[in-house]
């Protein structure tokens, strides 16, 4: 009750106006209602889907397994990681594994390292904008157990409760041969058919959801957001 | 005239909200005229990870806010609870791109308040692997410019030599990218067997690497078009925003923590520093591919110096419960970016009590780059910040 | 040729035009590896991308003009396809060509830029509007010098059939529009570089410089049609520029060698420079191509 | 010491109330001054002695004496000298004048110290705007008297199953366990 | 305008498609530097669990646990370090601050899991397939070190200076110095449990470097109401465990323990120690003998509340250790410090009395609730080989007594000692003194049973006698004591070849072939001293138990068969201060337990 009572408070404080509902005129002069967290998001909790039938579902892992599409979002410090990945000495490319610069695109979500309360807030965006299937790897200490920053009041400590991940890597950076590897990792799970997280996420939606409102005081947009 | 104005298209800017004397526009919001977005976090054009809130009228901006705090983690506050020798692993973690100024920062602060002096190896280890430092991040900074207006195949060239750098890095510090390398008290290890070649081998990759990099970058046609002439600086706001490094360098100021302050062994040294005097986005990364030219000729000069055997860390009280007097101390050093400071306050107890990070990018993120964002084509921004070297981990840290 | 007959050859034409897209995609990305010193993707990774993009198990959706978008963009590549010979003299790869078809082409290639915008513009992000309206004031000023050059090709063959030009142009090299008409090629090659948008020409798409638009709203199976249609798209776009000013193609393996290096060709260009600002890019199609393509036009009508 | 200190110092003598006047190094002086005075001699400062670089604005906490150390970092840039001028204001309700109009950059420094220690500064263009944090329902986070590991421990889910024993406390266990104290 | 130049030279980028590409062909498998900072390998064998490791870590990576394969013994916790990749950093602060060099990086750096929970393991003992790897980050350098390896050398009286006086050899660290020492400890606290006394050796040292002496003297005063004492003769068994012998020296524990007793004055100590005023209880407990265990015994009890009476033999407290332990090693004044505080709580002591003469144990018992006998070991004991009972043959227990006394001895010009142990350095020293004062010149020999490796003595007692003139020429044993005339002439000796039997038993051999003499004129005995129990008769000695080996048995608290009687000390656990001290303070809890049942 004091919780609930809690959050209430919190989301008083933390009100935008711009996003409280309000009534326009449209040009022919109807009055039209506007609810801008209608507007921008779609509310729809997420669902789980049925993986399709054995043969054709075991082709479809194996292309998604080999066309890896990555977020290019970095979140901490293990996104310095990235361009040497995606340039000559490491080249991910020729293992099926791109960048992409929206999350629409992607298939995978790299959490490049600790995640503050503010890029968990869009991080989580960006992970429910990502299709199913969509699959996380989790890089470095932190996104295990809180890493360099398990006392800071400003960053998680893990990642699984947030969102379901894959992979894991260990290492403070992981180095590019090591991410890789979890690439390597990661296919073998996708193609034996584990890698569900996106269906995870739906069934345990109310879960995640509580522990992301927990950490984000200000959530100020629906619970899904696609 | 009439033709000439018909070639040389100028775009009606009547239309377009007054711009006022300090370079903001008068918008009003609800003329429905503006477009107000967002721009990053996650974003491919925003370098690291903060954004930008952009109200925009077509293509151009009318007012820019950054938002930053996407990577706090609190870390001068995490100081408070880690003894001295604890946040040597910590304050590196300050800047990703370029983490050894913390490690050296860091160090001097401490070496200055309890009075330590460190071996001479030592200095020129700490010299090398801070040219080391300047040199990788250049190495990613200067194609990057290319990389903001499109020309993607110099960062692949310069990632990849940075690439052979770090590997020195690991050879010589164990740490690829975080090194750890600058205790306080001195340096980690001497220089592996066979460094000096290797080391040489890449710098005449990279004394390749800056030839091509010039042809293919800075003489070339659109990307003189796209840069010249973009985001200047005049010479009037450095002092006045606080600007250093190669953005006030290319001002015109003569501004250089290596020669005005020297630190460690830098005096030793034979250079000049490089100035311009208009800067724009074309001649902020032209002074950074001078410097790239320096630097390298600089870690050749150093390599000549360093000893080979010596001792390279003075002893230290016992480093579980090292105690600093009381005191406090300011410690700049010339990063890549440009003047990279240190705060450290010690109030005599076995913590700090007090380590505050002034990095260029505070100013040069964020009040400079609203400044600059005023006016500036949207499709500009990525260059604009790049050109800035905006390193958004040091602003908030 | 009954006209189901027809059909089936078209459809062959599709087939062998889409998988050799792909590769040709394929293998370009190779080479603009090798000059980064990359060793670039597999060969054959356009083909498992597009599966795993056909089989996203969800995707989101804007409305009904946001799932014509993609659509329209892949009748658009799909409609010129339709109308271009695509072997000189074969009866069964020259599609539905027809007396007027250089026409319908300039037609369709606009058609499938302005699906995308109707199909972005419901996607209701402003950065969609940006992206789309860069895109359509680039698109246009394209246009104008590749319809000059046609014209002046028009004027040139007395013809405003395709096949008809490339038929025109057989018996050596120097029967080529390249040679006989040098000053229309030149203003539609860089024309091209705007149809095929690579550097500098390419900030309508270019994630850096413009932030969320069409090309990374669309997502999953949109995406794969936007592919699909990419590969086709390339691919017959070289043939028509082969087909107007290099020749045409005798049979498959000169089709295959000339679209290769009309593509090419701007990758050549694409990858050693940066992109013009859109309005940078508007004004110099405005000022070289324009220029290039009314002296064409002027040179043929004297 | 350096002569330009020297001759800063004296020359700020006669105008202001200078206390604790600490050499740190050649080109290094940390000086005590008033609150009321800190904004006219910032301004001297930059307008007549050429300290025309602000390097930082930092606060260091003192809550066992009750205030706040404001330390303003000036740098000559000609002769490569710098000043730091400490500011000593209370913690409680602390408050300070504003220097935004001196150098641009500090709007930025006081924004971040009103969000992380609450001191105020009227004035300042978007002071209480939030800057590096979101959502913050606790007090400013660099206080000293907010604990972070707790704070951390409370919110964020530390993975369970660490234990540690102490080498002394354990092997008293395993190998004399009945003496006490 | 623009250049051609411009349009064209970008071109050049172009001739890469002729070059190979630089990529790695196979990055999976490919090694880091040898000096790359990867995933932790622990030596089990040389880990000593002092969680140096576990302190240093900056994120709390690392945690002590129990390992199965691992026991707690002396000098080693039993605890080895578990990393949690969960918070590791890999700065490689612990492979550096580790204080046996065992904990080291390999150079492997890939670990992908699907679970969190396994990044959590206990290098060296659980199999990585690192465990191998023979590169990566080990401790730089010889000379890179985060501990101090070498001591604090303690200022001390030159050979010269000393070998004629009993003024206290050491000086004593000053303040510098000592906070210089106190830096080096590592917190660990494997001392503690080899301390017989369990003192908090670490936070007592800790006091020192905080400059809180008087909180050091109070956390002394919790186990160990003797430190002035402690702090100087102290057998420092905490020394031979430290963390830092392993690679260097060991703390000077016992110095440090001096130094904060030094440095508080004894006019302080009721006000430090919070001891002005005690609750007094109406039980009262006799101590007999003011030795170390009477006197711990005492002060604990005090402290308790108890009515305490020691009753002394001698004219002055200390017992051994003012009788037995000469003032150059321990001067009288310090004991008296120590002793006085004691007896300043209101402990009450009655000097030249003598239980078994004076008083009996029975009287004891009926006027006191509890009694404590910590009697000693003053009988020497006597090797008993042919001429042993000549008259200048001489125990050193007695000789030593004498000296403390101030009375006359016969000190010959050519002494031999046999014995090794402290007390046979303590009698040759104190003998090399008087022989100087009288003679001018130092000529004893000291001889063992015991090889110089295994000699009992420490170490430094050797090394100071030689300094000061005396001769140690140990691994003899004694045969026969040459009498001519009536004089000694000399002594016979013959090579051991073992001091102790296969089953650890007392059981010495000599080689008859390799047999000298050592010429001298006094045999001084000092192989050992035995328990006077003389006090102990009829009813109540058979009532008491004593064990196989003749030795009086008592149960942990020190409580014989007869439940009022408590013995402790030398008579239960061999001659040792810090032992008595040990006893005593358990023998005080076994008391008041024992008298808190009974009411």
């Amino acid at each position: 009750m004091e919780s609930q009572n809690n959050n209430n408070n919190n989301q008083e404080k933390f009100r935008d106006p711009n996003l409280d509902k309000r009534t326009v005129i449209s040009p022919d002069g109807q009055q039209i209602e506007v609810d801008p967290l209608q507007d921008y998001f779609e509310q729809a909790r997420p669902q789980v889907h049925k993986p399709a039938s054995k043969v054709i579902e075991k082709f479809l892992n194996w292309a998604r397994a080999e066309s890896l599409w990555v977020l290019g979002f970095g979140t901490g410090c293990g996104s310095i990681e990235i361009p040497p990945l995606t340039t000559p000495r490491f080249d991910a490319y020729r293992f099926g594994v791109a960048m992409r610069p929206t999350p629409r695109q992607s298939s995978v979500f790299i959490i490049s390292g600790y995640l503050s309360v503010k890029t968990l807030k869009r991080a989580i965006r960006s992970y429910e904008q990502m299709q199913n299937p969509k699959y996380v790897i989790g890089l470095g200490s932190c996104t295990i157990n809180g890493g360099m920053y398990w006392d800071s009041y400003n960053t998680i400590n893990r990642l699984d409760y947030y969102m379901p991940v894959d992979n894991y890597v260990a290492g403070c950076m992981p180095r590019p041969e090591a991410i890789l590897a979890a690439f390597e990792s990661l296919k073998k799970r996708i193609k034996e058919g584990r890698a569900d997280g996106a269906n995870k996420y739906a069934e345990h939606f109310d879960w995640y959801k509580a522990n992301q409102k927990k950490v984000i005081k200000d959530w100020n947009m629906p619970d899904y957001n696609w | 005239m009439q033709t000439s104005n018909l070639i040389n298209w100028q775009p009606d800017r009547s239309k377009f909200p007054d711009q006022l004397a300090d370079g903001s526009f008068k918008v009003d919001l609800s003329s429905g005229k503006y477009v107000k977005i967002w721009h990053g976090p996650n974003h491919p054009g925003v370098t690291g990870n903060m954004s930008l809130e952009l109200t925009l009228c077509g293509d151009e901006v009318m007012d820019a806010k950054t938002h930053v705090g996407y990577l706090h983690r609190g870390f001068e506050k995490l100081f408070e609870r880690r003894k001295f020798i604890q946040c040597f692993p910590t304050v590196i973690r300050m800047c990703v791109a370029e983490p050894d100024y913390n490690e050296y920062n860091y160090a001097a602060a401490i070496e200055e308040l309890s009075g330590i002096k460190i071996p001479e190896a030592a200095k020129w280890l700490r010299m090398l692997a801070l040219e080391m430092s300047r040199l990788q991040t250049l190495l990613r900074i200067v194609p990057g410019q290319g990389g903001t207006t499109g020309l993607g195949i110099g960062v692949q060239w310069g990632v990849y030599l940075r690439d052979l750098i770090l590997d020195r890095f690991e050879e010589l510090t164990g740490g690829r990218i975080y090194h750890m390398y600058m205790l306080p008290g001195g340096v980690r290890g001497l220089l592996p067997d066979g460094f000096r070649k290797r080391m040489e081998e890449n710098l005449k990759e990279i004394d390749d690497f800056v030839q091509r990099i010039d042809r293919v970058q800075y003489q070339n046609a659109v990307f003189k078009k796209r840069t010249k002439g973009i985001a200047v600086i005049p010479p009037e706001w450095v002092d006045q925003y606080g600007i250093t490094g190669p953005n006030a360098r290319a001002a015109g100021f003569n501004r250089d923590v290596r020669k005005d302050y020297p630190y460690l062994n830098y005096d030793q040294l034979d250079f000049e520093v490089n100035t311009d005097n208009f800067s724009d986005i074309y001649n902020r990364s032209r002074l950074r591919w001078r410097d790239l030219q320096q630097t390298v000729d600089l870690i050749r000069q150093i390599m000549d110096k360093i000893p080979d055997k010596g001792d390279f860390k003075a002893k230290t009280p016992n480093v579980l419960h090292w105690k600093i007097e009381k005191g406090e101390t300011y410690i700049r050093s010339e990063s890549s970016r440009g003047e990279y400071g240190y705060y450290v306050v010690s109030d005599g107890s076995e913590y700090p009590r007090r380590i505050n990070l002034r990095g260029p990018s505070y100013i040069h993120a964020v009040s400079l780059l609203e400044r600059l964002l005023k006016g500036a084509n949207i499709a500009d921004i990525g260059a604009i910040m790049v050109s800035l070297q905006s390193c958004p981990p040091e602003i908030e840290r | 040729m009954s006209i189901i007959a027809k059909l089936l050859w078209v459809l062959l034409g599709l087939f062998i035009i889409l998988n050799w897209g792909l590769l040709m995609g394929a293998l370009i990305r190779k080479i603009v590896a090798r000059v980064g010193k990359r060793v670039g993707i597999r060969w054959y990774q356009p083909w498992l991308s597009l599966p795993m993009l056909y089989s996203t198990r969800s995707s989101i959706s804007h409305g009904v003009m946001y799932y014509l978008g993609p659509v329209f963009r892949l009748s658009g590549g799909v409609g010129i396809f339709l109308f271009m010979p695509l072997i000189v003299g074969s009866p069964y790869f020259d599609n539905f060509s027809f007396a007027g078809d250089v026409v319908v082409i300039l037609y369709f290639q606009f058609f499938g830029m302005l699906g995308m915008a109707l199909g972005a513009g419901e996607g209701g992000h402003p950065y969609s509007t940006i992206g789309i309206s860069r895109g359509l004031a680039q698109f246009t000023t394209v246009e104008v010098p590749l319809t000059l050059a046609v014209i002046s090709l028009a004027i040139q063959y007395d013809t405003l059939s395709i096949k008809e030009i490339a038929a025109a142009q057989q018996g050596g090299i120097t029967n080529w529009t390249l040679f006989t008409n040098p000053l229309a090629t030149a203003a539609a090659l860089l024309s091209m570089l705007g149809i095929f948008r690579h550097a500098p020409f390419n900030l309508v798409q270019a994630p850096n410089e413009i932030p969320i638009g069409p090309p990374t709203e669309y997502h999953g199976t949109y995406l794969g049609v936007l592919r699909t249609n990419g590969a086709i798209l390339h691919v017959i776009e070289a043939v028509l520029f082969m087909n107007l000013f290099f020749g045409g193609a005798g049979n498959w393996i000169e089709l295959i060698i000339k679209t290769f290096f009309i593509y090419f060709f701007t990758v050549f260009i694409g990858v050693v420079f940066p992109r013009f600002r859109i309005e940078q890019s508007v004004v110099w199609f405005l000022k070289v191509p324009l220029v290039l393509g009314i002296l064409a036009i002027l040179f043929m009508a004297i | 010491m350096n002569t330009t200190i020297e001759e800063t110092l004296t020359s700020l003598e006669s105008r202001f109330e200078l206390k604790d006047i600490k050499q740190q190094r050649g080109d290094l002086v940390f000086v005590t001054v008033k609150k009321e005075q800190l904004i006219s001699l910032l301004t001297h400062m930059r307008d007549n002695e050429n300290f025309t670089h602000f390097v930082m604005l930092s606060v260091v906490d003192w809550i066992e004496d009750g205030v706040f150390q404001l330390s303003y970092i000036l740098n000559n840039p000609e002769k490569h000298v710098d000043i730091v001028f400490r500011c000593m204001i209370e913690r409680e309700n602390a408050s300070m004048e504003s220097a935004h109009h001196l150098w641009k950059q500090v709007a930025t420094y006081q924004r971040e110290l009103y969000e992380m220690y609450g001191i105020d500064f009227p004035g300042s263009p978007r002071v209480h705007e939030s800057f590096i944090l979101e959502g913050w329902d606790d007090i400013p986070p660099m206080r000293r008297e907010f604990d972070t590991k707790k704070y951390s421990e409370d919110t964020y889910f530390p993975r369970p199953g660490r234990e540690s024993k102490d080498p002394k406390e354990h092997m008293k266990n395993k190998l004399y366990p009945d003496a006490d104290k | 305008m623009i250049k051609l130049k411009d349009i064209l030279s970008p071109f050049t980028a172009w001739n890469n498609v002729f070059k190979a590409p630089v990529t790695i062909k196979d990055p999976l498998n490919r090694e880091a530097a040898p000096r790359y900072r990867g995933f932790h390998f622990n030596d089990i064998e040389k880990c000593i669990g002092c969680g140096a490791c576990s302190m240093i870590c900056e994120n709390e990576a690392i945690d002590m646990v129990e390992v199965a394969t691992v026991e707690t013994t002396d000098g080693d916790s039993g605890l080895r370090p578990r990393v949690d990749y969960g918070r590791c950093c890999w700065c490689a602060l612990c492979v550096d601050v580790c204080s046996t060099e065992s904990l080291t990086m390999t150079n492997e750096f890939k670990w992908v899991s699907e679970d969190p929970e396994d990044f959590r393991y206990i290098p060296g003992i659980d199999e990585k397939p690192w465990d191998n790897r023979t590169e990566g980050w080990k401790k730089p350098a010889p000379n890179y070190e985060f501990n101090q390896l070498e001591r604090v050398n303690m200022e001390m009286l030159g050979p010269e200076e000393r070998s004629d006086s009993f003024v206290e050899i050491v000086q004593g660290y000053s303040k510098e110095q000592a906070e210089k020492e106190a830096d080096r400890c590592i917190d660990c606290g494997l001392c503690v449990a080899t301390c017989p006394a369990h003192m908090g050796i670490p936070e007592y040292i800790k006091t020192v470097r905080n400059e809180n002496l008087e909180e050091g003297l109070r956390i002394m005063y919790e186990t160990n109401p003797l430190p002035e004492i402690c702090g100087r003769i102290c057998t420092h068994k905490c020394e031979t465990v430290c963390a830092m012998g392993h690679r260097g020296e060991p703390l000077s524990i016992r110095w440090l323990k001096r130094y904060i007793a030094d440095q508080n004055p004894a006019e302080e100590y009721q006000r430090i120690l919070h001891s002005n005023d005690i609750d007094t209880n109406d039980k009262k407990v006799a101590i007999i003998g003011s030795g170390a265990s009477g006197l711990s015994t005492a002060y604990y009890l005090r402290v308790l509340g108890y009515q305490v009476k020691i009753f002394e033999e001698f004219e002055a407290a200390g017992g051994m250790m003012r009788y037995g332990i000469p003032s150059y090693r321990l001067p009288y004044d310090q004991i008296d410090k120590d002793v006085n505080y004691i007896l300043s709580l209101g402990v009450e002591i009655q000097y030249n009395t003598k239980v078994g003469k004076d008083i009996t144990l029975e009287e004891l018992h009926e006027e006191y609730d509890a009694v404590f006998s910590g009697t000693g070991m003053h009988a020497g004991r006597s090797t008993k080989i042919p001429g042993s009972d000549h008259k200048h043959n001489y125990m050193a227990a007695g000789l030593l007594n004498k000296i403390t006394k101030g009375e006359e001895i016969h000190v010959a010009k050519e002494i031999i000692v046999i014995g090794g142990g402290n007390v046979a350095m303590d009698i040759t020293r104190s003998l090399a003194r008087l022989q100087n004062q009288k003679y001018g010149e130092i000529n004893i020999l000291t001889t063992s049973l015991e090889s110089e490796d295994i000699m009992p003595a420490d170490r430094e007692e050797v090394v100071e006698a030689r300094e000061e003139g005396a001769t140690i020429d140990p691994g003899w044993g004694p045969q026969e004591i040459i009498i001519e005339d009536d004089e000694i002439k000399g002594l016979r000796v013959q090579r051991c070849t073992r001091v102790f039997d296969e089953e650890g038993r007392f059981n010495p051999k000599f080689d008859e072939k390799d047999e000298k003499i050592f010429k001298g004129d006094m045999v001084v005995e000092a192989i050992g001293q035995g328990a006077d129990f003389s006090y102990l008769k009829g009813e109540l000695k058979d009532q008491l138990a004593f064990n196989q080996r003749g030795r009086l048995e008592v149960n942990e608290y020190f409580q014989s068969s007869i439940p009022w009687l408590f013995f402790g000390g030398d008579i239960i656990q061999g001659p040792d201060v810090i032992h008595g001290i040990a006893n005593g303070h358990k023998a005080a809890r076994g008391i008041d337990k024992y008298l808190q049942a009974n009411t």
